[in-house]
């Protein structure tokens, strides 16, 4: 695992986490993006929550903000209005983006922001040993909830579908191959991308038979929303690959046009211009 | 024999164009050269209710508007009953004869504002430019000099006119001239409110982005900032929430955008979480709180100087944190700038701390925007092998790249080595620990450099006040004829105790506006100096020059 | 000769049941008469890394677990090198000879523990039961009396029996009987962590709902309530956020129910803006946060004294707050009962400040659950002709009502009258103020009748310390043989300056956990003793008492 | 207006404004309820965020809790579980319910959290002066988005179809006898119901036109979530009444059972003595 993409960080994922195949995707997916599309990986920044998924930004050698429980899809969008050139990634754990930080996420979808989200959906708050998360089914035992969970878990390809994300996938961490596709396609699509990988945790839920028994990669995209909402319904079998794509006007373009802040800042002289005319006119 | 000293209020429901009437007759006023004070109180709701603008003036540059007027014009009977003890002795009463019917007023001239405004579109809307009307008349303004005012000031200027005129025609024969106003060929001062003031000298100093949640009485930059985007070339976001919007200002910053939000106390409290963020991730953001009466959600579209304790320790553990506070809208401006080089100077979260008196009030400024700060922060300009954003360095600050960079830049809210990588060892965290505490240390060192308390006056008993309460101070001075040093630190944290040495001895008043006396206890703590007296407000309303004057000569 | 204190470390992977060796190291001393204080150190991962657990014991109440140990077990290479160190003079190293192949250690006994383990299924799982065997053998159990302990104390009992005494005949030629440890006839008392203290005592003082979202290191809170829910009969909610889980909290204790929440400094900093409301709707809530190496994401699974600032300061506005922080695990338990009986009785917000270090090391205690307060607010027993939620009364506190109930009962975050309805009026802000201002003269008035400052000791110097600090400082002056004064505020805000008058004319040592030294600036704010040398650490890790005695001679 | 559920509180809304339509349909249901159904009015408890529907809290003379702006879901979950035999009513501003506090909405949902959430959709701002909500138009001008909101906005009943909410209504308010009979109906409901009301705003966002011209009621609800989503589609006409209704276990019930955390306290006594006998195991 020692590549460039790789930093001098211990690893301390448990042996089998579900983390190390999003890790090998991710930076495959990384190395395609630099050879077949010409994106530099200076270009990519990242950023994360907090939990066992986030560790992946000490992994890898790559630049960004590791951020706070539940705040990387706000610390991303802020990165992106910064510099609307640069390619967003914001990692996730399922307790961090579908619990304490849902609001970001649906306002991301919501506005378009032209950024990735990829989830690491291990039904768990695995860094804090345990507890059920909004993807834990109904029943699930964990150290807050030692007789069962008493909710229904959410349908996050459903809520995206419905708030706006124009890109929705699914993917598994068990499946290199067509995880790295979904990234590479998640991270060029113009719009909010959303990919919600499922990622056995191993301490704590450790899903991997249910996953390679169930995982099916779709043949293509739904062809609209209605359709890609009865994609996700599916339960014998577990789709993964993209269920939805669109096109769709992005938030950065919406609110500054073609204007980049950090390439075309104004000069000290330009401001104290307009602020001595705004005072002559007060 | 001409007025130095003239107060004018305008009443009238939510809606009924009483705030436009203070900054029109703020306006008329600066024209004659005089300098202008105006205060807005309204109440939380959007019709309705009562406004009042009111708009002192004097050719002396006047730091806080008069409780009691010579001049009231109250269109509804609220109003009326509100401001009828306001009046000045030879102070003249306006009110809304046909709100009024068989009452007796005494100094009252009485106009029927409801039925001349009737004949308009959108009547009860103009009812502020009859305030304006009458107040024209009783200045000796002649109708040709109204008619400019109002074309210039209102749109819809045509009815607008003709119904000002009515107006004037009606008042004019019991008011015209009643005050004669001294004059003065000093230069036209723009007149601004604290919430421009601040949004300006933000940008001169290199503000890129704004981002903010609206909350009164903070919204007033939301709006302001987001209205000129487009002159001032910055972007401007309105999120989800207050946790999106320093969030994402800190996102924006960590890529190298100067950037800043603001909110009220509850906002605010919100934002607590990523203001810690910021002093581990070393990503610089400046804050503007602007405080009403609290806690919670409290009163509104009030003020307050309640939050001084919350703006001082804000954020969980142990970091360099920096709180400043402007008395006065001059002062704003050249601190916002100020404090945003200094957050970029120490990669840190500053809180420019201030209250709904000085966000919302408008008065005359004289401003250089020359003399400015221009933040910048320091950059790495190479020399190591690898890139270390957090490069411990001898006063702890170390040198900033921002992505995308050839070389990797990280920035975490974990504790970290130099590289930006988590971190457990004990040695590490002790090294980062006293990295941010040698900051510290830099920013007091810094601090000495500057001037960062103001000291007013020469003589006389020592008075210890800070933020907008200042100007309600020197005001009080001015009428009350009180020789007095007036103490007002600017920066609040860190403490500049050592500027504070020179009064060990003296036993000051202390005036806030506060209930338990936070500031006076942070004065005690910090500086062991005691009061003597304390005069504080805690009713939502400002000072009125004249009662404070009262009170300060009561514990002389 | 019998040792008195005698101190045992078991380390090796998360995963290895290196914690639960702690705790069943625990039980065996105990069993033996003696007192024990375990602290478990490990890292933010779930499988891997390096734990360890420090289990020190004597027949005397020791207070802290000490870092030099007689016998240490290391299950892996790691725990190897990180404690060859922390031999005592005699100390022994029992290794894993698979990890360690043709190393000759010093005072080593090696093991095949990974060999052994593997005919074993969960082969990983039982290094821990191993860890034990060894200890046995070193303090001269025999195979019987270890297959009891283990048999009491593990699942799985045959299969971990047979792999300890595989371990133990593998020790036995070079380890047995090595140690032999005083024994007495002293009752057994019950070992218990901070967090099921803290549990425990809030349910005793009538605890009846716990609202928390997990945080490191306050999640044990959450997992021992949520376990024993049905036992105590309390009902345990984990919502979607920390925001949530106080304001449904604060819900929940507007009907009447006892209500806590808990985090650590990131959480607690979400909860400010409804701390604020708790003080404004005059609505009780207990709060506990468990304090760790900050600022922000900082370092979870570690603990420092970073976070106070932050904890007597929450929340914008001004109210009455009331904070404290508990030494021991035996006040920890008092203490969350009195706290809860305090927030009900003023009507406020209460914290109760702690840390890693308390809530997740374990000890013995001697408690007596009848001398716990019961929390009992002050009800409203009829006389009004309304009922007046908030009625302005002497000391401020106006008498509660619960709905659903007769008569309407109205909280609210607004600024109110005495009904509870929202009002601008400049008197009734004032008034409400001033209601407010009065609870803080009551509730100040009440802890100067309380036992609010630890004083252990009679003569020598004077060290002031705070929080669980406080142990690691008296079991340092207990091995180091130091005579000196200790002193510990128990109540922090509002800070019981009253009892400080006895200090004023000296110069204390002060130890803490924080490297800006926060505690120190304090007391000299509310006090003006200023420290003659202050001893900190900040890397995470507590105090070792045997260092710490060396640091305090040297500034005796 | 001054009536036996009314306070002594000067009402401050704007004159014509819808929030009254809902306060006199909310009184009536209130009566309706005492009248027909059995259910005191001193068992009835509401709170609300801050905004101008907020005020509706001072106006009405009930017992509850006028909470935070965003917090009043969580609020009304916190005074739900104390005590699960009270009525809760949450009052919400399209700003505090989408925007600030979506969470708690979300999650009041997925929880099918026993407690009406009554919107007063205005698709704006109100009491902060006219900035854009999650629900105005993409372009909308407001003192935020002077040059027009860069965001489509979301659609709340479908938000609240994906999520789980039980019982999922439109009303509007300018209608008052279909309103009154959709919150009896939403009150009476056991588990979440929602409550999305067009309420027009006079001074920032006048839309009595548009809704006085599109409004249409329902004549029952839909048979399924997916008919109820295809409803919600709909801008031709505005259907307004229940869109969805379904039976679903509570989440105090399942957290609790039949336990009451009021009524049903542990005494003194009997939590000494559990915490003595744990003591002793330890
Ligand atoms: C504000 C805040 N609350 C709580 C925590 C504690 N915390 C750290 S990780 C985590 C859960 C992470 O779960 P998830 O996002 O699913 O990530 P995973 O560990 O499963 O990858 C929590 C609750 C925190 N760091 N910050
Ligand atoms: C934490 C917080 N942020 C911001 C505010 C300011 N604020 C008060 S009401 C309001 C908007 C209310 O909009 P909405 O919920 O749609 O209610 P409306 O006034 O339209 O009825 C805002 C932002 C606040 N009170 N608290
Ligand atoms: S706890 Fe689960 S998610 Fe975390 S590293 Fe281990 S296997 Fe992976
Ligand atoms: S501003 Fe709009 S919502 Fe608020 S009271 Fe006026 S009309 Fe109603
Ligand atoms: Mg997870
Ligand atoms: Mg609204």
């Amino acid at each position: 695992m020692a590549d460039d993409l790789t930093t001098y960080e211990e690893n301390t994922w448990c042996p089998g986490c579900g983390n190390f195949g999003i890790f090998n995707a991710f930076k495959n997916a990384v190395k395609r993006l630099e050879m077949e599309d010409g994106i530099s990986r200076q270009n990519i920044l990242i950023t994360a929550g907090i939990g066992c998924h986030a560790k992946i930004f000490d992994y890898l050698d790559l630049s960004g903000f590791y951020s706070l429980h539940g705040r990387e899809i706000a610390t991303a969008q802020g990165m992106k209005l910064a510099n609307p050139q640069a390619t967003i990634v914001a990692f996730a754990g399922d307790g961090d983006a579908f619990g304490e930080g849902i609001e970001h996420l649906i306002f991301a979808a919501k506005r378009n922001a032209d950024m990735t989200v990829i989830i690491h959906d291990n039904g768990v708050y695995g860094l804090t040993t345990g507890q059920f998360t909004p993807t834990s089914p109904e029943g699930f035992k964990g150290p807050s909830t030692p007789f069962g969970s008493p909710e229904e878990p959410i349908n996050p390809l459903k809520l995206m579908l419905v708030t706006g994300a124009t890109f929705v996938a699914r993917g598994f961490s068990g499946r290199l191959k067509e995880l790295t596709d979904v990234f590479v396609q998640a991270m060029k699509h113009k719009g909010f991308s959303f990919v919600d990988v499922l990622q056995p945790c191993v301490s704590f839920n450790d899903t991997y038979k249910l996953y390679n028994s169930k995982v099916e990669l779709l043949s293509q995209p739904a062809a609209n929303v209605d359709e890609a909402m009865r994609l996700t319904e599916q339960t014998e079998k577990l789709p993964i690959g993209v269920f939805y794509q669109a096109e769709a006007p992005v938030y950065h373009e919406n609110l500054l046009g073609n204007w980049n802040p950090t390439v075309q800042r104004a000069t000290r002289q330009q401001r104290l211009q307009s602020i001595k005319s705004l005072l002559e006119k007060a | 024999m001409e007025k130095e000293l003239f107060t004018f209020i305008a009443g009238g429901t939510a809606g009924a164009g009483i705030r436009k009437a203070g900054a029109v007759a703020g306006y008329i006023f600066t024209q004659m050269g005089r300098r202008v004070f105006e205060m807005e109180d309204y109440q939380s709701l959007i019709k309705g209710g009562h406004n009042f603008a009111v708009v002192s003036s004097a050719t002396y540059p006047i730091q806080s508007h008069y409780m009691k007027a010579d001049l009231v014009v109250a269109t509804d009977k609220r109003s009326y009953d509100m401001h009828k003890d306001h009046l000045t002795s030879g102070g003249i009463m306006v009110y809304n004869s046909d709100a009024m019917k068989d009452q007796q007023i005494p100094n009252g001239v009485g106009v029927a504002f409801t039925t001349i405004s009737r004949k308009y579109t959108n009547s009860e809307l103009r009812l502020g430019v009859g305030a304006i009307a009458a107040l024209a008349a009783a200045i000796g303004m002649s109708k040709d000099e109204l008619t400019e005012v109002i074309k210039s000031q209102y749109r819809d200027a045509e009815n607008n006119v003709n119904f000002a005129m009515e107006i004037y025609d009606a008042v004019a024969p019991q008011l015209y001239a009643k005050f004669a106003l001294k004059k003065s060929d000093a230069k036209h001062l723009p007149m601004i409110s604290g919430s421009e003031a601040i949004s300006m000298g933000a940008v001169a100093g290199g503000l890129d982005f704004f981002f903010a949640y609206p909350m009164t009485p903070a919204s007033p930059l939301l709006h302001y900032l987001a209205g000129h985007a487009k002159d001032f070339n910055i972007g401007v976001m309105h999120p989800e929430s207050e946790i999106a919007a320093i969030n994402m200002a800190i996102g924006a910053a960590s890529m190298g955008l100067k950037t800043m939000v603001s909110s009220s106390g509850g906002g605010m409290a919100l934002m607590e979480e990523a203001f810690s963020l910021s002093g581990m991730a070393e990503v610089p953001v400046l804050a503007i709180l602007g405080s009403r009466p609290g806690p919670s959600t409290g009163v509104p579209t009030y003020t307050e100087q309640g939050d001084l304790r919350f703006a001082l320790n804000q954020g969980h553990g142990e970091f360099p944190r920096i709180v400043a506070s402007p008395y006065s809208m001059e002062e704003a401006f050249y601190l916002a700038a100020e404090m945003l080089n200094m957050v970029q100077q120490f990669q840190t979260v500053g809180t420019l701390l201030t209250e709904k008196h000085l966000i919302e009030s408008r008065m005359n400024v004289d401003i250089d925007v020359e003399k400015t700060q221009w933040a910048q922060p320091v950059m790495y300009t190479g020399g190591d092998e690898k890139y270390l954003r957090y490069k411990l360095t001898e006063d702890g600050i170390s040198p900033l790249m921002f992505p995308p960079s050839e070389q990797v830049v990280k920035f975490t809210s974990y504790e970290h080595d130099e590289y930006g990588l988590s971190t457990e060892s004990p040695e590490m965290i002790a090294k980062m620990h006293e990295k941010r505490a040698r900051k510290e240390e830099a920013l007091i060192e810094k601090l000495k450099q500057m001037h960062t308390v103001n000291v007013f006056g020469e003589t006389g008993p020592l008075i210890f006040t800070y933020g907008s309460t200042t100007m309600s101070v020197l005001e009080a001075l001015r009428c009350g004829n009180i020789q007095a040093r007036v103490v007002q630190p600017i920066y609040l944290e860190p403490f500049p105790v050592w500027e504070f040495e020179q009064f060990k001895e003296e036993s000051p008043i202390v005036v806030e506006q506060s209930v338990m006396g936070t500031f006076e206890t942070l004065i005690k703590d910090k500086t062991n100096i005691k009061a003597k007296a304390s005069i504080r407000k805690y009713d939502g309303r400002p000072f009125d020059p004249e009662e404070l004057a009262q009170s300060i000569k009561e514990v002389l």
